[in-house]
């Protein structure tokens, strides 16, 4: 965290004289890291060339169609008070990502200073957030989809436009979902105290311990990271 | 010991293969000579490189192989001999690059009096088209591409109507004249590859590739898929003919141009709606 | 769980600390080492048979799961391949032979042989035996993981295995999968044999994924007091470097199976333009193929990487203990790893020089990919440097070994001729590209896999390989494989297209027939001689000669655990202190010609050791 | 399990996080102003690219704690980038070729 950690016979330096003697000790790599934190870093890593992969298909796919694409700001238009509202929903769900993000991260600040109660209710608002974001994305399809958006075809302009949007946006509403679930759980494991006594996981047989909310916030907060990336790329591109 | 000569053996065996190998590239019949001179240049370099290689390893196997009692020598690291041989294989690299990257500016940049001839290809066959005496190709488009249409050229686009449609998977082309081969697929990838010319290119569905090279070498040549396209990818045959000016002069005036097609089309679909009325 | 072995740990971690003395005034102690930063790994110990050796969560147990899997999808790459040279050493030997099963047979032989059978086999098998063993860590960081890694990987060769009996049977549209010709009539299995081909995949990548993510933190953060980066074994830094790899590039294998599938389940377009089949312009439009092979590419370059690296850090292991020397230019061998790894995420598009990509991309790619020779050349001069004034014991290790330098040269120099831009123009898709890939790919790692086996066995399973066996094997599988390949470029030149189910109508063509039989010939033979090595395996189990401890004298500490074969966790009480690099060997004025890592300075101070 | 052998974690003040959340909901706001104000060409480019880096960067560096992570962490992390861009960049010149040759060769106005 913001001091380095202290090991035993081990000084930490700066900088990359730090990171020099950091790579060439033995033992650890990453001082002081939990290896589930060190784990979750190289998941994230490897999950972010996932979403550039899809990225980087959908600029391609974007990029090599002479056939018009859709404009996303009539597109994804809402009408609000009878006036049509260019990205009013995407305004709503950006709004709803960033303050479970800021949550979760009060929620880690408040497990490592193993104030049980708030971190828990901080992991379940978290939780809720990502819920309210699922149940937008859900009326987002569901508008699109009756508005004739196919993943093969749509009434808009290239056929592209549907393909992307719904894989794209569907394989990050599965990793929300997918860490609704586990915000969920890790609410209960709070509250249920398993972080305090260090009570063992029910599959791992590791002993909890509050570095687990950090390693579940990294892979929220990746999450919200994805999401202004498609925000940037998809809705305002 | 044994195990020495052995290794040594299969050395010599690939040196000898590759002298007395009745196995070789076909007798170039195109301009890119510079490839074959690359391909022989690399093959110097790096045979040599394998074979000394092997040598100096099957040196190693007879010279310091195990005794009882000896020692090996004790040296982790020889900064300088490391230094020399990074040099050594960088300049090498190097001198294999260079002409490479040369050949293949030339290889895509097309000179101006190539005559561009569009090659279709579909599962699984080709067919071809020349441009008529505009020098142009039309355009085309493969939602066009019926019956009356076999290479759904674009009707409005004039530049099309004096294409030579050639319908059979045999090409004719003019000795020493340079041709930009502009490929074409309606279904998967194909690549329409001669051996004797030594280029080849994928044919794409949804966009055109193109490459060029200039026979020189009259004779009748095969035409090769060179891209996996399916069940009939190894019998995706078709045949060249290089000629000289004059053959090739005879064999496109008998052939049929777009508008050539359209008219006797017309003059069909008359006939028949005449025999309809009666 | 082991509460008691974590109080030893304690009383260990505090001994260590009173003999630093660097406080107390006496001169500092030079067999010192820093505590142990972390408290010791507790473990889950399993006691039913199915804990202990189905769904085992100890990482030697899973490594030999993996090798046995993977080596049994193997053999079935391997009597795919015997089927598709019968058929083109011997056209219609085979009476069921038709064009739509030899694609198949094609295509799931690269599949099963590049996937399932070499990444699954080095990174899967050794990774998991060797990892904790020569870090000197207890078990992987997350046995529970690793342990449904296998699983996953179980169900993916399941899936891949059931495609063989669906409708339509397995995909036939050659190991890259181009679209669109892989989800289109016309190629044999486009139906359920794609998608298949596809969820296996996923299935594969996600637990590969589960199985990287251990390998990456028990090699960073679980290393024993003492094991520093620098004195990791070459083969551990293969390993680790290929699992990065991996963990990099399946993401766009993962991201172009599934919009593939798509394209195939919903009639998306991702890949596919418009296309006119039999007459009907089908409902697809927009799309590029060459995105998929983008794709497919940035992950296949790496992954030939990720073959290769573990067959090069191991070699450079076996070469060095059996020829009594340190490797030579370690540092060198450990950058040129990690540079190659890197370097590989930028070379992909040269798979591609004819694919009708950008005609720029040549130029920037045929750069990239030369410079790759030379970190590569690198390593081939430390491994002849490596044998030049040993001590080389011909065992079948060192056979192997032999072997691995001589295809592996071979089918490198031959990687340069289809790097080079030009150079590839009128030699990419014929038979050249089949003899170089399968030489360096194919023939290489395997003779590595080989050597790893005659080497490793004593330790898993405490007996010897029988060594004459292993040198016939050996012979066989060497002087065979050369001869089919070696001579199969030569075909290339000629101009034979890759991928042809019958050659034999063209005249030059023709010529041609006397070697497609004798290559046909050798692998009949080649392949058989691997059964050599399971009998070997079979026998030795039970008769061959016990191996004992350190049986070659080797310096890596998995031959230095308290008992052999090693138990779960490893190292009994007391984890390993590591003072060295794991390649002391025949140092002047030692006793012996090797000094294992543990030995402490103290005990060596007589000698010329280097400082490491 | 490895417990770290260290003190009791420090931890940061709250007033951080609440100024970075601030703050991105600041610069959220500027992007969809973006869209709202229907800039255009390549303003509109660098307004959207600089917020969407702004705006990951503070996740990244704040939420992610990776600004008081050590080098090693954060190196290992930030060079696989580099591959990406590359793709990135190599593929944007790949769609421009693509839709060129398109736009040449299937449309009348270009026929050659």
């Amino acid at each position: 965290m913001s001091s380095d950690p202290k090991i035993e016979g081990y000084k930490f330096k700066p900088g990359y004289s730090g990171m020099a003697a950091d790579t060439a000790s033995d033992q650890t790599m990453f001082k002081g890291v939990h290896w589930g934190k060190a784990m979750m870093w190289i998941f994230l890593l490897s999950d972010t060339f996932i979403f550039s992969c899809f990225l980087i298909s959908y600029m391609k796919g974007r990029g090599s169609t002479p056939e018009e694409w859709p404009n996303p700001s009539e597109v994804f238009a809402l009408n609000a008070f009878g006036v049509p509202v260019p990205l009013l929903l995407i305004a709503i769900m950006t709004f709803v990502l960033i303050t479970s993000s800021g949550t979760m991260a009060l929620a880690v600040k408040y497990g490592y200073e193993r104030n049980r109660k708030m971190c828990g209710w901080l992991i379940l608002a978290t939780a809720l957030g990502g819920l309210t974001f699922v149940g937008m994305q859900v009326f987002e399809w569901s508008k699109l989809i009756h508005e004739g958006v196919r993943p093969w075809e749509n009434p808009f302009g290239a056929a592209q436009f549907g393909s992307f949007f719904f894989m794209i946006t569907g394989f990050h509403g599965t990793h929300v979902s997918i860490g609704v679930i586990f915000l969920f759980i890790y609410a209960y494991k709070t509250f249920a105290g398993h972080y305090d006594e260090g009570k063992r996981g029910w599959f791992t047989t590791m002993k909890g311990d509050y570095v687990e909310i950090e390693i579940l916030g990294l892979y929220w907060h990746f999450v919200d990271l994805v999401w202004v990336f498609i925000f940037a790329f998809f809705y305002l591109w | 010991m044994h195990v020495g000569f052995i290794f040594l053996a299969v050395i010599v065996g690939s040196i000898l293969f590759h002298i007395f190998t009745p196995w070789y590239w076909t007798d170039i019949a195109s301009n890119w000579g510079a490839m074959d001179d690359t391909i022989t240049l690399t093959f110097w370099v790096g045979g040599g490189v394998f074979v000394a290689v092997c040598l100096f390893m099957v040196y190693c196997v007879f010279k310091f192989s195990y005794k009882e009692g000896r020692k090996a020598e004790y040296k982790p690291e020889d900064k300088r001999l490391e230094k020399i041989l990074t040099w050594a294989t960088t300049l090498g690299v190097a001198a294999l690059l260079a002409p490479g990257l040369i050949v293949w500016n030339q290889y895509i940049n097309v000179p101006k009096n190539a005559l561009s001839i569009d090659v279709m290809a579909w599962q699984w066959g080709w067919q071809y088209r020349l441009p008529g005496e505009d020098g142009k190709l039309g355009s085309t488009k493969v939602e066009n591409i019926n019956d009356n249409n076999p290479f759904g050229i674009i009707l409005e686009d004039t530049n099309g109507r004096d294409d030579v449609l050639i319908q059979s998977d045999v090409l004719h082309l003019k000795n020493n004249k340079p041709v930009k081969i502009l490929l074409r697929s309606v279904d998967v990838l194909h690549n329409w590859y001669v051996p004797q010319f030594r280029a080849k290119m994928d044919a794409v569905p949804g966009t055109i590739t193109y490459y060029w090279f200039e026979p020189n070498k009259v004779g009748e040549y095969e035409v090769l898929c060179a891209e996996y396209c399916g069940v009939g990818h190894y019998a995706m045959r078709g045949r060249v003919f290089v000629k000289n000016e004059e053959d090739y002069k005879n064999w496109i005036k008998e052939q049929e141009t777009f508008s050539d097609l359209i008219a006797r089309q017309k003059i069909i679909e008359f006939s028949e709606t005449k025999l309809a009325k009666k | 769980m082991s509460e008691d072995i974590n109080e030893n740990k304690t009383i260990q971690a505090q001994s260590s600390e009173t003999i630093s003395g660097g406080e107390t005034g006496v001169a500092p102690d030079i067999d010192y080492v820093r505590p142990a930063e972390l408290a010791d790994q507790d473990l889950y110990h399993g006691h039913t048979f199915i804990t202990k050796w189905v769904f085992c969560q100890d990482a030697k147990v899973i490594g030999v799961q993996y090798f046995l899997l993977a080596t049994f999808t193997g053999i079935i790459g391997l009597i795919l391949s015997w089927l598709m040279r019968l058929q083109l050493g011997f056209p219609g030997a085979a009476g069921f032979m038709t064009a739509e099963h030899y694609y198949q047979f094609v295509t799931m032989h690269g599949m099963i042989m590049v996937v399932y059978f070499l990444t699954a086999l080095f990174l899967g098998g050794f990774g998991n035996y060797l990892i904790p063993l020569m870090t000197g860590a207890r078990d992987m960081v997350f046995p529970y993981v690793n342990m449904v890694s296998f699983w996953m990987f179980f169900v993916a060769v399941g899936v891949l295995l059931a495609s063989f009996f669906v409708p339509g049977g397995p995909t036939g549209s050659g190991w890259t999968l181009y679209p669109p010709q892989a989800i289109l009539e016309g190629t044999p299995g486009s139906g359920m044999g794609i998608i298949l081909m596809c969820v296996s995949l996923i299935l594969f990548v996600a637990g590969f994924t589960m199985g990287g993510l251990n390998y990456l933190i028990t090699i960073l953060q679980a290393r024993t007091r003492g094991m520093t980066l620098m004195r990791m074994p070459l083969t551990v830094w293969g390993i680790f470097t290929a699992t990065v790899l991996a963990m990099l590039a399946f993401p766009a294998l993962l991201v172009s199976a599934l919009m593939m599938t798509l394209d195939k389940v919903l009639a998306t377009s991702f890949f596919m333009p418009t296309i006119l089949k039999a007459g009907e312009v089908l409902e697809y439009g927009g799309g590029t193929p060459i995105l998929f092979q983008h794709l497919f590419w940035f992950f296949g370059h790496p992954e030939v990487y990720i073959v290769a690296l573990p067959a090069f850090g191991i070699v450079s292991d076996l070469i060095s203990v059996h020829s009594r020397k340190n490797i030579f230019g370690y540092r060198m061998m450990v950058w040129a790893i990690v540079v190659i790894g890197a370097l590989s995420f930028f070379v992909w598009a040269h798979h591609m020089y004819v694919s009708g990509m950008h005609p720029w991309f040549g130029f920037f790619f045929a750069t990239t990919t030369l410079i790759i020779a030379v970190p590569t050349a690198m390593k081939v001069y430390n491994w002849i440097l490596t044998l030049w004034r040993g001590n080389i014991r011909l065992n079948t290790v060192m056979l192997w070994c032999l072997g691995f330098i001589v295809t592996f040269v071979n089918g490198g120099i031959t990687g340069i001729f289809l790097g080079n831009v030009t150079v590839d123009v009128p030699l990419s898709d014929t038979y050249f590209v089949v003899a170089h890939f399968h030489m360096v790919m194919g023939i290489a790692p395997l003779m590595v896999i080989m050597g790893a086996v005659y080497h490793w066995f004593p330790l898993v399973a405490g007996r010897m390989l029988s060594e004459k066996l292993g040198k016939w094997h050996f012979w066989i599988t060497f002087l065979g494989a050369y001869s089919i390949y070696f001579p199969m470029h030569y075909l290339g030149f000629i101009g034979v297209p890759r991928r042809y189910f019958e050659m034999y109508d063209s005249p030059y063509i023709t010529s041609a027939v006397g070697m497609n039989q004798f290559i046909s010939t050798s692998a009949f033979i080649v392949g058989a001689a691997q059964f050599i090595l399971i009998y070997n395996i079979v026998v030795s189990l039970k008769i061959g000669k016990p191996a004992g401890k350190n049986p070659w004298q080797a310096n890596s500490l998995e031959w230095l655990t308290p008992t052999v074969p090693p138990e779960h966790g490893n190292w009994g009480d007391k984890l390993p202190v590591v003072y060295r690099w794991p390649y002391d060997f025949s140092v002047p004025g030692a006793k012996e010609d090797f000094i294992p890592q543990t030995t402490p300075p103290s005990e060596v101070v007589e000698t010329e050791v280097e400082k490491t | 399990m490895d417990e770290i052998k260290k003190e009791q974690t420090t931890t940061h003040k709250i007033g951080i996080y609440l100024w970075i959340w601030g703050l991105l909901f600041v610069l959220s706001f500027f992007s969809y102003m973006v869209d709202w104000y229907q800039f255009q060409g390549l303003l509109r480019w660098s307004l959207i690219l600089i917020f969407m880096f702004l705006k990951a960067g503070l996740i990244m560096a704040f939420f992610m704690h990776l600004f008081w992570e050590r080098y090693a962490l954060v190196n290992v992390l930030l060079w696989p980038m580099t591959a990406i861009a590359c793709f990135v960049g190599l593929m944007v010149a790949e769609g421009k070729y693509t839709l060129f040759s398109r736009l040449f060769y299937f449309f009348v106005e270009g026929g050659q």
